[in-house]
């Protein structure tokens, strides 16, 4: 067991903290989300040079071939600084994707990638899928030497700018995944704004034609890389999550021990004392659930893993909650205002939450897997003759 | 004992509901039920439709143009306007500044102010709250000097409720050092339009323009709009607080939420070819605020009956207050988690009323999410809910 | 509207308060418990004396001819003293069957009901039934001209002492009723004892015949005699719980005041102070709950009727959790010991909440009534094109 | 970064599970398994076997008899015999009084006395709460006056837990009046049949005896076994207080609880064919637990690495405390839950070995209420969680 950052996370850490920290101001911030894109070209720019955009790419392919827990740091920093630019569509879920799965032609997108160029988005859920992988009605027809996408995409991070969409949809065998440019014909893209000032699109595929080598990986294979795609996006909106409530919890820590009421400052109350120390406490869970879910990531049993990421995904939407209604409670009038960066981080945690699955579908996931998991074994012997009358006890 | 309603008060809430009914612009209703944002005109149209039968300000004794409408029916009114689809009538004017008006002030400002607070000639906001002042309101700082026949005042307001809108700001300023800070506070009538006066809008998390921040610099305020004596203000303004007793429970708003949280659960689909509405986990938890709003407004009635035995209010209201607000919330959050993967979006323009596009995501989708957002307030404004807490320690516990 | 009380209901109370203050007092209360038949003869002639036993029976078959809001006041006061005598089984459920459905000459029995002579109990849960009224496995089959019992019968209240038990059992035409003498042959009754002191039963009918004019009302309409048995039993023990909570409330208050820690009275801590605050709120919340699952006994409609009963049921049993486990966690060590009442009212509020359906039952049944109730039409206007792609807002 | 326990690790894993498995009496395990009441004997029994192995305290220096065992095999060791049905290994000696004799104690105590807790020879209980005194401890009033080479110890302390099984005593006794009431405090070891000892039980609100009340009344105590310095007690109270860093957590015996929880609601009809297991509302209750253990199982391990790290114990094991005991009550009370109608039985001679009889209601059920009332001392005890909470908020979060 270990628990300490390897000296090139820390690097990373320190670099990134310090970048965002100069230049991710919270009126930047702002700016960002009012101009609609949901990315900053400069900051995305600086991405690149700080490296981590080729973070999950292998060296020969441009990146610097990290791993997940490298992921873990960036992410934990992303969150500590409200970024809102789309790092975990392109860079984790997008890259992953390719690095996992691309054709050789396909993965040469990777150096642009992580060159901070192209942007990368997977079109998955629909309308009414609601977080179920497999609820998929867009189709894809072969026709001729290539395949003709119809139906329609909802809440796609990063969508509308993304320079490629990954767009999964049914064919003869099942699920398959296609590489297509952006801008496309018979595709339209409707970028919509969210409360974080991200960026999320729905698509029409209208009879979108792409040609036979858009596939990605084999036909009917889309399911295990879109499962392997939200392990990984899972993981990282954990990481945020535990950035921003660490950021969140430090606000409101400030901001206790110097507001005064009555005379004194309101941290000196204990009745908020204590309502900080069951904060704490559920933000510290949510840090030793994050650790755990990015541990699990790699291990090959998938109803481990999942139900690991399940039960992370689930604990981290209830401490955001928990965190984040309890740090605008304890600011105050001033805790609902967008002046301060407390309701962002609060609004932010809250999508967090409703975004890959939010606790009760987790929940749900998890407590299916808990269910087929327990030993049957235990029960004959406890069911054994369950109800005849017998004397007192 | 007997939890009914009587005969002539469900006859009475039939009145209402007629009246409403046939009174209610269609498109203005709409709006309500919708959530688009309304304007000024939209309260005002309404507060004038609701004057020409009186019931502005039912509450009222009849020499002030009251009907003196007991609770219960003030209940009923404003339960059946909510349900209906009404702007709700705003308190400040009606149920605020004029029972200060009414037990304090003189002949003249009784006059002069109460028949356009009915008519809805006056715009009533509500100044109290100042950036260091906000669960300690009498550390207040704004200062009222003395200067012949006016008094000057300088300082700054807060958490000012559609101050944008407002004619008149009822202000709590200090006019003496002395003594406890409790001391030294007088409670002012302030046209906004005088000279010094500038409103800049506080956004809120939501993204919307509710609030404001009200600057008075070097304002010259009549004497004669002071209301009652000098350096007593805090008995009016504890009066005020003490005349709020019901309302914050806020029992009409919440019913309507329920109705159109139900609706949206039953619009949503959750796998399997069932409505969300038919999921247990999330059943559960419709069922569970349901009964909380149950509880609530036996509570309510529990409370009016108790201020009309003892003839006068008790610290009951600040258990009203507490589960109140924070019903308004569950149902509040309960909608945005109906909305699923559709939480996050934030969609302005669907909240005009002029918009004619369509809405992404659900169609009772927009505003939801931000409805959440905005109403962390409820357990925030009007008295937190920990100096509720402090409250019923000290004035029910005894602690 | 109107929540006063009649001056005979604050002579009821008035009247028991004062008997119950003498003389069942906390070692009395431990006395009659440790004695195991969960009812003190003394103790069930004075409320014979005191009039209560004939609550529910009409001045003409010997009682006093009350209503449901004078059972609310005797409810609740037992519920303030802690008293384990089965009040409500003979005298609310038993005695009000009787009143509704027996016939002439099983209303004799009622006479000495009222004068404290004869127990009633209520046979029918059963030991997979789980509060399902209508789960009943007992067969009762024509013999003659009488009927022949079996089956079994579990957490009967009062099951061993009653003199005469309603037994319910599935005939040909349904679900039916039975009045049985408590000791008949091959009837058998084990005594058990339960957490509060109370005595409860396991009954076995292993064909035990009864005359055709045990039926009590008519051959297959027992259901109904039940569920309202079920109804009055819920209200009352709501009003138990209400009396429960405010004592207890009452001694944790005089507990936090007087008990010093660190040189001062814990009661003056903020942080417990507001967690008193809340414990108030939820026993007032109940206390209107009471008042509304009494009130609403009388209505007609079967829908309103138990939806406000199973609302009452369901949001008392969550207060009653609430006040039960912050009582004993305000009186620390103390109040996990035997010594003070306080462990003794939070484990009766315990053990109410599992009596006649817990939180999760009720909150089931008023759910399904919550769907079946609302208003459909509400629906077909928001399902209304539910998943066009539209332009952004 | 790495989650996983290491190669050697989980071969120590296994070597305990098989030392368990062939070593713990089979009867002994049914009487854990079955909670049935535990006797003096029961706990012995086991301390012996394990005494055969080292394993009774392995993180005793070696000196002392102890392994030096790290807190991560610690972890391990106790996990594994308890989820097979061990009965615990009580803290009292190896763990609490130990500690303090080794830092503190001279040759003569450590020679006499470490030796004994080790073959459990001498089971120990702990002197410290008064009734006066829970979670200010530093108010304690038992007194020793010295008289030549003795003191004359005289109060009463109480929650002795098995005081009735107990051979020593541990307690804090005052030595002086001046100062500030940490000052004046000694620490002595006490024979439990020195004459003036007298031991009276505690009724536990389930019916059971587990806590004492222990009078002292002019009890001789040789200067011999006091421990360190005359009034310098308190030093030595917090180091023992420090030292119990992740077992208030109680990992292993939750995760015993848990499985068993599974197996009540899998055993539980709950209509439509169903077990209680499947029912979405109690299965989400029994998933939230487990997740929460999860976590909690993390924590522990970090808390672990940290103190490794930095050499010295931090507050960090208040957020243990608090977490763990939530989990052990959230267990008991669903336990309880799933008994449903059954839960009001009480039948403490189910409890007993001995007893021939079968229970009522389901099988596994006899001693789950009574449980869960027991375990509402989880956050009383050991520094209650509000304590916990001061701790956090001031030692963490600097308030």
């Amino acid at each position: 067991m270990d628990f300490t950052f390897t000296e090139e996370q820390t690097q990373i850490r320190d670099a990134l903290r310090r970048f965002l920290s100069e230049t991710y101001t919270l009126e930047r911030h702002r700016r960002i989300a009012r101009a609609g894109s949901g990315c900053d070209p400069e900051i995305w720019a600086q991405f690149a040079e700080l490296g981590i955009l080729g973070l999950l790419i292998p060296q020969p392919l441009g990146g610097i071939g990290g791993n997940a827990f490298d992921a873990l740091v960036v992410m934990e920093e992303l969150g500590r600084a409200l970024v809102i630019e789309p790092y975990l569509a392109t860079a984790l879920v997008g890259a992953g994707i390719l690095v996992r799965a691309g054709s050789p032609a396909q993965q040469e997108i990777l150096a642009g990638v992580a060159a901070g160029k192209t942007r990368l988005a997977l079109a998955h859920d629909e309308p009414d899928s609601r977080w179920r992988l497999g609820a998929i009605a867009t189709r894809a027809t072969r026709e001729g030497a290539g395949w003709t996408l119809k139906g329609r995409k909802a809440m796609v991070v990063d969508g509308a700018g993304a320079d490629y969409l990954m767009v999964s949809a049914r064919t003869e065998s099942g699920l398959s995944l296609f590489l297509v440019p952006g801008p496309t014909e018979r595709l339209t893209r409707a970028a919509l704004g969210t409360h974080d000032g991200s960026s999320v699109a729905e698509i029409a595929l209208d009879g979108v034609r792409v040609p036979a080598d858009a596939l990605i990986g084999s036909e009917g294979g889309a399911l295990a890389l879109v499962e392997a795609a939200r392990e990984v996006a899972i993981a990282g909106l954990c990481s945020e999550a535990v950035g921003a409530m660490d950021a969140l919890l430090a606000l409101t820590l400030a901001y206790v021990k110097t507001r005064k009421q009555f005379g004194v400052p309101i941290g000196g109350f204990q009745a908020l004392q204590h309502r900080m120390a069951d904060m704490l406490l559920h933000a510290e869970l949510a840090r030793s659930m994050s650790y755990l879910a990015t541990a699990k990531l790699a291990v090959p049993d998938a109803g481990e893993r999942r139900r690991a990421l399940s039960a992370a995904k689930f604990l981290i939407g209830r401490s955001a909650r928990l965190v984040g209604q309890e740090a605008v409670q304890m600011h105050g009038g001033m805790g609902v205002t967008d002046e301060l960066a407390t309701s962002h981080y609060f609004k932010r945690l809250t999508l967090i939450n409703a975004s890959c699955g939010d606790r009760d579908h987790h929940l749900d996931e998890f407590a299916a897997g808990m269910i087929t998991s327990f030993p049957q074994a235990l029960l004959s012997r406890s069911a054994a003759n369950a109800s005849a009358p017998r004397s007192s006890g | 004992m007997n939890l009914n309603f009587s005969e002539t008060e469900e006859r009475f809430r039939g009145e209402v509901r007629a009246f409403v009914a046939a009174k209610l612009p269609a498109a203005l209703r709409d709006k309500v039920l919708g959530h688009k944002r309304l304007e000024r005109e939209d309260f005002l149209t309404w507060v004038r439709i609701l004057n020409t039968r009186g019931w502005v300000a039912p509450g009222w004794p009849r020499k002030f143009g009251g009907q003196e409408l007991d609770p219960a029916r003030q209940l009923i009114l404003e339960e059946e306007c909510a349900l209906a689809g009404a702007p709700p009538v705003l308190p400040f004017g009606p149920r605020m500044v004029a029972p200060v008006i009414m037990a304090f002030g003189n002949a003249a400002q009784q006059e002069y102010f109460l028949p356009r607070i009915l008519n809805g000639e006056h715009w009533w906001c509500q100044g109290y709250s100042e950036p260091g002042s906000g669960s300690d309101l009498a550390s207040l700082k704004t200062r009222a000097e003395r200067r012949g026949e006016s008094y000057i005042v300088s300082g700054q307001k807060t958490w000012t409720t559609l101050a944008q809108y407002a004619d008149w700001i009822f202000c709590l300023v200090r006019t003496s050092q002395e003594g406890r800070p409790q001391e030294g506070i007088s409670f002012l009538l302030i046209d906004m339009k005088s000279p010094g006066v500038t409103v800049r809008p506080i956004v809120m998390l939501d993204g919307e323009h509710e609030i404001n921040e009200v600057w008075l610099d070097n304002v010259e305020v009549p004497v004669a709009n002071r209301v009652g004596k000098e350096n007593e203000g805090w008995t009016y303004a504890k009066f005020l607080l003490g005349h709020e007793r019901v309302s914050n429970a806020a029992l009409g708003v919440s019913k309507r939420a329920l109705r159109e949280l139900k609706a949206i659960a039953a619009a949503t689909p959750a796998g399997s070819g069932r409505p969300l509405l038919e999921v247990p986990r999330f059943r559960d938890r419709i069922a569970e605020v349901e009964i909380d709003l149950m509880a609530l407004e036996v509570m309510v009635l529990r409370v009016i009956a108790m201020d009309r035995e003892r003839h006068t209010p008790g610290p009951e209201a600040s258990l009203l207050k507490l589960h109140g607000s924070q019903i308004q919330q569950t149902i509040s959050e309960l909608a945005m988690e109906a909305l699923g993967p559709y939480a996050p979006l934030h969609q302005p323009l669907a909240l005009s009323a002029d918009w004619a596009g369509a809405p992404a995501g659900p169609p009772l989708g927009p505003g939801v999410t931000g409805r959440y957002f905005n109403f962390r307030k409820t357990s925030i404004y009007a008295g937190s809910n920990e100096i509720q807490r402090n409250i019923i320690a000290r004035h029910m516990l005894g602690l």
